[in-house]
């Protein structure tokens, strides 16, 4: 009992950090290169809708999970075009930008519900429910994919910056666009890409939300899930490793606030669910100092 | 009142607006989808031209609800209790206007023209225990709330109340997921209770309900509709929906303010105004039969079940 | 790529404008094969932008260019200069700060294929290259921990090992030991010889002539004239930088020293960024109206040592006594009251918030009293009549006090920086790299300034790696080595071959010694 | 002919009147693409956009709510922009906001004083709240040099959090059905000034405010040191600045802010704390702030927001379009905004222009 408990709690906190560690990555790779994706709201809101109607319609999740790539492809162009070429202030683009995916997604999924369709995704079901993840292969059965992908992808992006000589530029774009440029990079293009990349990142974060976890959709379903892949990023010192740990530590948070309810005791449930960002915001205390990437945020205009 | 609102009725159109604090109310929770059905009655039987605002925050809404008065709207319509606030501020500064309460009321604003059909949601919360208590195996039943928010406690007590009374050993787990909406956290609070043995789960709450669908398809467990028949949402869990019938309550309204005859006062819908939807088949006849029987009973005031509010589930 | 091109650059009729200022207009210049060209100056001539177009990074509003005898499309960026053998040396550095030594050198390098850079190969070249040219840094050490001198000899490195054929270096010398200059100019002349071509932008006319073959002058973005070094001199040169007769460098009557101690320092023991004592028991003696230098080749521990003094930097152990009394303890604003002052070497971090004005700058240290303000409240005009007064006596060349620090040209900035540290009633300056990058008519000023202040009875601690400079201005030099003094020399004793040596740690038979060490090396005698 | 395009040009010089002139050119064609979908959900684009302005500023309380979402907004804005020009990046407006709301119902529901006393109490306590919830990040910031970031939007999270629990616990209306604190006793509501009109008192002290800002940051010496640490700090210390000091009034001088809007809103538009009775002004306050760049500009950006704001709220009401649009509508301006005054077009025209 004790280890179907734990079984139930780790398989818990695995679906709750999957969508934040997309996320997270989105916006690492992207702020690593010096662009402060404060957009991974809106792509992954555009990412999650996109994913249940490619796979609503194609009745298969994979597809679903192509159709959130697609979407998100889009929309790393647009903020592209508005952060990179032009260049605009990050912040206030990435805030309108999650207004504007919170209205293009709200529109068309009314618009839908007008015509009567129902939302319901074939989900990306885990090859076996919590019961049997009593030992560790049985809780790696008892995640999506998804969630596999995810920590593959913590890995790649870890070894590609940190390990290998394009990462080194790639940081390098963030750190000082100047320089880099300076040193014959074209800081535009590594920038385009590594926007892209963010939002593709996001965007299956946004899959990973639905398909993943809750097969189906409603408006501003990301509940600024968002914003706590973007925190966990700053916690996690800009580096994929701490970042997944954020984000587990705040699945777990969630998990256990969820359970202590479970207790009876005849406490408020809020002062449960308040767990996740306190236990947080004890952990960066304890981390304390983080620093990020020296330009990142800054608009890099050729002169 | 009477012989204005007459010629006003007939030579044109009744112009209605109602408020609604989430989005896309055809699509939310039961409770939501309920009114819409009102509305849709409202249009199609009574051809009224009906304005439907959304996701208006509550502090937004006695603007909301005065912009119209100023429009020259015949009756405002709040479906919240969340709007008591506003209806109880902006009513008294319209006296030409109706504003009618389509949810829990205790007082009426000091307008002559006001009203409300307030359900009484512990007769509800009763009639859910009847069907929860019968239709669990387990013994185990789960309940998730959006926000433990008075109204949730008193309708949660009369499940309790009413499970207790056709399955005294019955156990019945309360968890409130904070908020109306957050569908993945709906999803996981359900998944708990289900891993806790619950095996019918009867969610009041927003457009967060979805999740529990979800989780209850996951689970195998069943799905109690709230409010109105959510049969379509989730065909395989759905084991019935116990429906508040608010269309009867907008044709009560449209019947009453056409002929004229509507004045200040607040209807107590008990549970006459509540009944069961089609069961297709998800439990057995007889069992089936016997919960009709005790709903045709609650409904007569024939059951002997206690009213205990149980403050202690919503915590302090 | 046609090497053997007599022409390897020409640019005509180049514009360049930021915003409401016109950084060039219409300037031609052609570099052929095989040759150095200087190319001087004004702060603010326009000489760094010119250069930063032909490399690629600023895209000029008009004009063409030809390298190597081919056209420059819209798309000339740095990569295509890299690619076609051009490196350039930039005077604000670009480098990444928190990326290691040997990451930055290899940059322009690395392709984005490059999964593997073979890191140890590369190690072992540059460190041969470090030995020949005596870089002192680990190729490991994050370039945000090096002295902005280090960081000079980085780029340096950088652009030999990048191996270009058209080497553009702006101000290379500005922070190098004589040495490392003479060094870096043979190494020029070798690779002349070699067939390189190099742009040498230097505010040193005594460099353009030792090794340009010939010079070109710019003045307020136009192009004046482009002479052969042969028939030249500095005279010259000078008059058409300038526009005016400039006499030259006056030989300074320097006045005697009180003999009471202004500013003594015991025993100082200061902590580099790894808590390493990067300056180690030194002591010494400033008297009024004495120049004290402090030579060294950079990143010897001058820089901690001067921060240490103006109590930017904790000191780890010693004393600091400024007339009479100690201030080992003291914070900042009270050594500031006391009239310590300082000319920091990296004005950009240390002198000036670029984002404000020249006038706010101008009375940053201490607006918070009277008579430029009073109870908390600002007095806009007493700030803007000292502004006026400042940039009438500094000569800064500025649009209006208003104009926001960063617009300005350096060497402007530089006077900013000066006019704020002279203001009011200093009695100690140290002044670290006080005329770095700035052209020699501003040099002249400072320095002018400097001899004026201690006649009038303050003491000044220079901290140069210019020997001319010290030797010009100072009664005594101490020598910094390894964060200790090594050598002492008064002003009958000044020999730059002697001051180079104690500078590379070798203390030459001629030079003083001192039995116990080098504890009270650092008195006056 | 000629005239109008000098004017034009006079127009997109850089300064007030080009950004005036790109805000309505982005409003204009925000609105195109508001028709287009207001046209999609079968709704007449006319409809709709009389509704907007008449949502905004047409009648009473289109007026009234248009001001007080704009106290809101600007006091937000100011909380981020002061803080943020001393280098902290305070994402936090809206916990604090919560909180301070929260407190200053606590003390109107429990005080019993003369009114003023009590609203003066109430906004002090929204005040303490405010920097209360703040020195969190603050303190992680200074001690431990952590990220303000992660810390205020987690606080921010932690608040609303507490917020409910205040309204389904210990501040709960015995006799409402929902979660809310009962409403704030008449007698200690802010008055509207001057009397008659309506208009909320806030305003006034919200534009007090604002000026009081504005003076502070450009003519006092606190401003000045405050520009100097947020614009380069070694310098600022090198130049005898007590830049921790600075900085953590900068902070706290915010967050103050924010609570106190959480209080004006309380005492002089919603008079109750419930669930989901505020709106992101904290979060609106960002772009505002950044936008404004100084405080006027603020005061100016915010007005712009607020009607934005209720005007496309009351067009949803008014016409039944899908609430969708409101987002569309509020985030729309300003890509469109930002994105023509980066754009290469107008610094040719503003180039022209000179
Ligand atoms: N990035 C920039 N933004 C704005 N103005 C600039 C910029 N770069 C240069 N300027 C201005 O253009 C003019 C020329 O600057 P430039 O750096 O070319 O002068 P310089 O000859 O290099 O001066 P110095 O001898 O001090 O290096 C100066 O007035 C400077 O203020
Ligand atoms: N992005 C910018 N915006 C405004 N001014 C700038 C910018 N970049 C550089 N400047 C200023 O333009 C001036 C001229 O450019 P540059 O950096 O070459 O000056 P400089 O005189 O060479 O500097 P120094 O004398 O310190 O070597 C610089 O002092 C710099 O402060
Ligand atoms: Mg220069
Ligand atoms: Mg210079």
């Amino acid at each position: 009992m004790e280890v179907q408990w734990w079984a139930d709690f780790l398989s818990a906190v695995l679906r709750a950090a999957t969508p934040l560690v997309f996320c997270a990555l989105g916006v690492l790779v992207c702020g690593r290169a010096g662009i402060l994706n404060i957009g991974v709201e809106g792509s992954m809101l555009v990412g999650a809708l996109a994913a249940v109607l490619a796979a609503v319609y194609s009745g298969d999740p994979w597809m679903g999970v192509v159709g959130a790539l697609g979407v998100g492809l889009a929309a790393g162009l647009v903020l592209t075009l508005l952060t990179v070429y032009l260049p605009t202030d990050q912040v206030v683009t990435g805030i309108a930008f999650n207004l504007v995916c919170l209205g293009v997604t709200s529109f068309i999924y009314k618009l839908l519900v007008l015509g009567g369709v129902q939302l319901m995704a074939p989900a990306l079901r885990a090859a076996q429910d919590a019961e049997g993840a009593v030992s560790l292969a049985g809780l790696a059965a008892a995640v999506t994919p998804l969630t596999w992908i995810a920590l593959f992808l913590v890995a790649v992006s870890w070894v590609f910056l940190f390990r290998t000589g394009p990462g080194l530029l790639w940081r390098s774009v963030g750190e000082s666009a100047w320089a880099s440029h300076a040193a014959g990079l074209n800081v535009f293009r590594v920038r385009t890409v590594a926007v892209v990349v963010g939002s593709l990142l996001s965007a299956l974060g946004g899959a990973a939300l639905t398909l993943g976890w809750v097969p189906t959709f409603t408006d501003n379903m990301t509940m600024g899930r968002g914003f706590i892949a973007l925190a966990a990023v700053y916690f996690g010192r800009w580096h994929p490793g701490l970042a997944l740990a954020a984000c587990l530590l705040f699945g777990a948070g969630e998990a256990l606030a969820f359970r202590a309810q479970a207790l009876g005791t005849g406490l408020n449930p809020y002062y449960y669910l308040m767990l996740p960002y306190v236990v947080t915001l004890m952990a960066v205390a304890a981390m304390g100092r983080s620093v990020e990437p020296r330009d990142t945020g800054k608009p890099y205009a050729r002169r | 009142a009477a012989e204005e609102e007459k010629p006003a009725a007939q030579e044109t159109k009744v112009k209605a607006a109602i408020i609604f604090s989430i989005v896309n109310p055809a699509r939310a929770g039961g409770w939501d989808r309920a009114d819409w059905a009102g509305i849709e009655a409202l249009r199609n039987e009574y051809g009224w031209e009906v304005t439907v605002a959304e996701g208006v925050p509550y502090a937004q809404t006695a603007a909301t609800a005065a912009g119209y008065a100023e429009q020259g709207y015949d009756l405002v319509i709040f479906p919240d209790a969340g709007q008591t606030a506003a209806f109880l501020e902006v009513a008294p500064k319209y006296p030409k206007t109706w504003f009618v309460m389509m949810s829990m009321c205790e007082k009426l604003p000091n307008s002559p023209r006001v009203a409300a059909w307030s359900p009484d949601l512990y007769a509800y919360g009763e009639m859910v225990g009847l069907v929860a208590g019968k239709a669990t195996e387990s013994g185990i039943i789960g309940l998730v709330g959006g926000v433990p928010v008075p109204a949730l406690i008193t309708l949660f007590s009369g499940t309790i109340e009413a499970a207790k009374f056709v399955r005294p050993d019955v156990e019945v787990l309360t968890y409130f997921v904070g908020d109306w909406v957050d569908v993945a956290k709906h999803r996981e609070l359900a998944a708990l209770q289900i891993q806790e043995g619950a095996d019918v789960i009867f969610p009041e709450t927003g457009p967060g309900t979805l999740g529990c669908y979800e989780a209850a398809q996951a689970g195998g467990a069943k799905i109690v509709g709230f409010a109105w028949d959510m049969y379509e949402d989730a065909p395989e869990v759905m084991l019935t929906s116990v429906i508040i019938n608010k269309p009867r309550m907008y044709r009560d309204l449209a019947e009453q303010f056409m002929s004229g005859d509507l004045e200040k006062k607040i209807v107590h819908c008990g549970a006459e105004y509540f009944g069961l939807a089609d069961f297709r088949g998800s439990l057995p006849e007889e069992t089936v039969k016997e919960i009709q029987d005790l709903v045709t009973k609650l409904q007569n005031g024939e059951l002997p079940i206690p009213v205990v509010i149980h403050e202690e589930i919503g915590g302090s | 790529m046609q090497a053997d091109s007599a022409v390897a650059v020409s640019m005509r009729g180049i514009c360049k404008s930021f915003g409401t200022v016109q950084a060039l207009d219409g300037v031609d210049m052609d570099i052929s094969a095989g040759e150095i060209r200087a190319l001087v100056g004004e702060n603010g001539a326009g000489k760094t932008t010119l250069m930063t177009i032909l490399y690629g990074m600023y895209r000029p509003d008009a004009g063409r260019m030809t390298v190597w005898g081919r056209r420059t499309g819209r798309d000339w960026s740095p990569r295509q200069a890299i690619k076609a053998r051009i490196g350039m040396l930039h005077q604000h550095f670009s480098l990444i700060p928190n990326h290691t030594v040997l990451e930055n050198v290899l940059m322009p390098q690395l392709g984005w294929t490059h999964m593997r850079p073979r890191w140890h190969h590369h190690r072992a070249v540059l460190e041969g290259l470090c030995r020949e040219y005596g870089f002192s840094f680990p190729l490991e050490a994050r370039v945000e921990s090096l002295s902005v001198g280090q960081q000079q000899q980085v780029e340096i490195l950088k652009l030999l090992y990048q191996g270009a054929r058209l080497l553009i270096l702006d101000e290379p010398t500005a922070v190098l030991t004589p040495q490392q200059t003479e060094r870096l100019l043979e190494l020029l002349l070798r690779l002349r010889d070699q067939g390189h071509s190099v742009v040498l932008i230097t505010h040193k006319l005594n460099e353009a002539f030792a090794v340009a073959d010939s010079i070109t002058v710019l003045r307020k973005g136009r192009h004046v004239a482009t002479v052969p070094r042969k028939d030249s001199d500095p005279r010259e040169i000078a008059f058409m930088m300038v526009d005016r007769e400039w006499s030259a460098t006056p030989d300074w009557e320097l006045e005697a020293p009180e003999p009471g101690p202004l500013l003594e320092v015991k025993d100082l023991v200061v902590g580099d960024e790894h808590q390493r004592p990067a300056v180690d028991r030194v002591s010494l003696v400033v008297r009024a109206r004495e120049l004290v230098g402090v030579a060294g080749v950079a990143g010897n521990g001058q820089t901690e040592l001067a921060e240490a003094l103006v109590g930017i930097r904790r000191t780890r152990g010693g004393r600091i006594v400024i007339a009479g009394q100690d201030a080992t303890s003291w914070t900042i604003t009270r050594r500031l009251r006391a009239g310590l002052r300082f000319i920091p070497e990296d004005r950009h971090r240390h002198g000036m918030v670029g984002e404000l004005s020249l006038a706010e700058n101008l009375v940053i240290d201490r607006c918070d009293s009277p008579p430029f303000s009073v109870r908390g409240v600002l007095r806009r005009p007493v700030i803007r009549q000292a502004a006026a007064e400042a940039v009438e006596r500094y000569g800064i060349q500025a649009p209006s006090p208003e104009t926001p620090m960063m617009n300005l040209s350096g060497g402007n900035q530089q006077r900013a920086v000066l006019a704020r540290a002279l203001a009011g009633s200093p009695r100690v300056i140290v002044a670290h790299q006080p005329t770095r990058g700035l052209d020699f008519a501003a040099t002249e000023y400072v320095r002018a300034q400097l001899v004026r202040c201690a006649a009038q009875g303050v003491g000044v601690l220079v901290f140069s790696s210019e020997l001319e400079e010290l030797m010009l201005l100072c009664h005594r030099i101490l020598v910094m080595y390894r964060g200790r003094f090594i050598g002492e020399l008064s002003r009958d004793e000044f020999d730059a071959g002697t001051i180079g040596l104690l500078m590379t740690g070798q203390v030459p038979d001629g030079g003083r010694r001192d039995g116990q060490g080098t504890r009270n090396l650092g008195q006056p005698a | 002919m000629k005239n109008t395009a000098v004017t034009v040009k006079k127009m997109l010089r850089p300064g007030w009147g080009s950004s005036a002139t790109l805000a309505v050119a982005s409003v204009v064609l925000s609105l195109a693409a508001l028709c287009v979908c207001s046209f999609l959900a079968g709704a007449s684009p006319l409809k709709v956009m009389t509704a907007l302005f008449e949502g905004a500023l047409r009648g009473r309380y289109a007026l009234v709510t248009t001001l007080s979402e704009w106290v809101a907004m600007t006091l937000c804005g100011l909380a981020v922009l002061i803080p943020y020009r001393a280098g902290f990046f305070n994402v936090g407006g809206q916990g604090q906001l919560e909180v301070g709301a929260i407190a200053a119902a606590a003390v109107a529901l429990s005080l019993t004083a003369p009114r003023p006393l009590v609203v003066l109490v109430a906004l002090l306590a929204a005040v303490a709240a405010g920097i209360l919830v703040v020195s969190v990040p603050l303190v992680l910031r200074l001690r431990r040099g952590a990220s303000e970031v992660t810390t205020t939007i987690m606080m921010n999270f932690a608040c609303v959090q507490f917020m409910y629990a205040m309204v389904t616990g210990p501040l709960k209306d015995p006799e409402s059905w929902y979660g809310t604190t009962p409403a704030v006793p008449e007698m200690c509501r802010l008055p509207s000034f001057p009397p008659g009109t309506e208009i909320p008192v806030g305003t006034w002290v919200a534009v007090l405010i604002t000026v009081g800002a504005a003076w502070l940051m450009s003519s006092t010496v606190f401003g000045l040191h405050l520009r100097a640490v947020g614009g380069n700090r070694p310098a600022a210390v090198a130049a005898g600045i007590p830049a921790e000091r600075v900085f953590t009034k900068a902070v706290l001088m915010g967050a103050a802010l924010a609570g106190l809007a959480g209080g004006l809103q309380l005492l002089g538009y919603t008079f109750r704390v419930a669930e989901g009775w505020s709106k992101s002004w904290g979060m609106v306050g960002i772009p505002i702030a950044l936008l404004g760049g100084n405080p006027l500009g603020v005061l100016v950006v915010g007005l712009l927001f607020a009607i934005l704001e209720t005007g496309s709220r009351s067009m949803q009401a008014l016409t039944g379009v899908p609430a969708a649009l409101i987002y569309l509508f509020q985030g729309l301006p300003v890509l469109i905004y930002l994105g023509l005054r980066a754009s290469a077009w107008y610094s040719r025209w503003a180039r022209a222009a000179r």
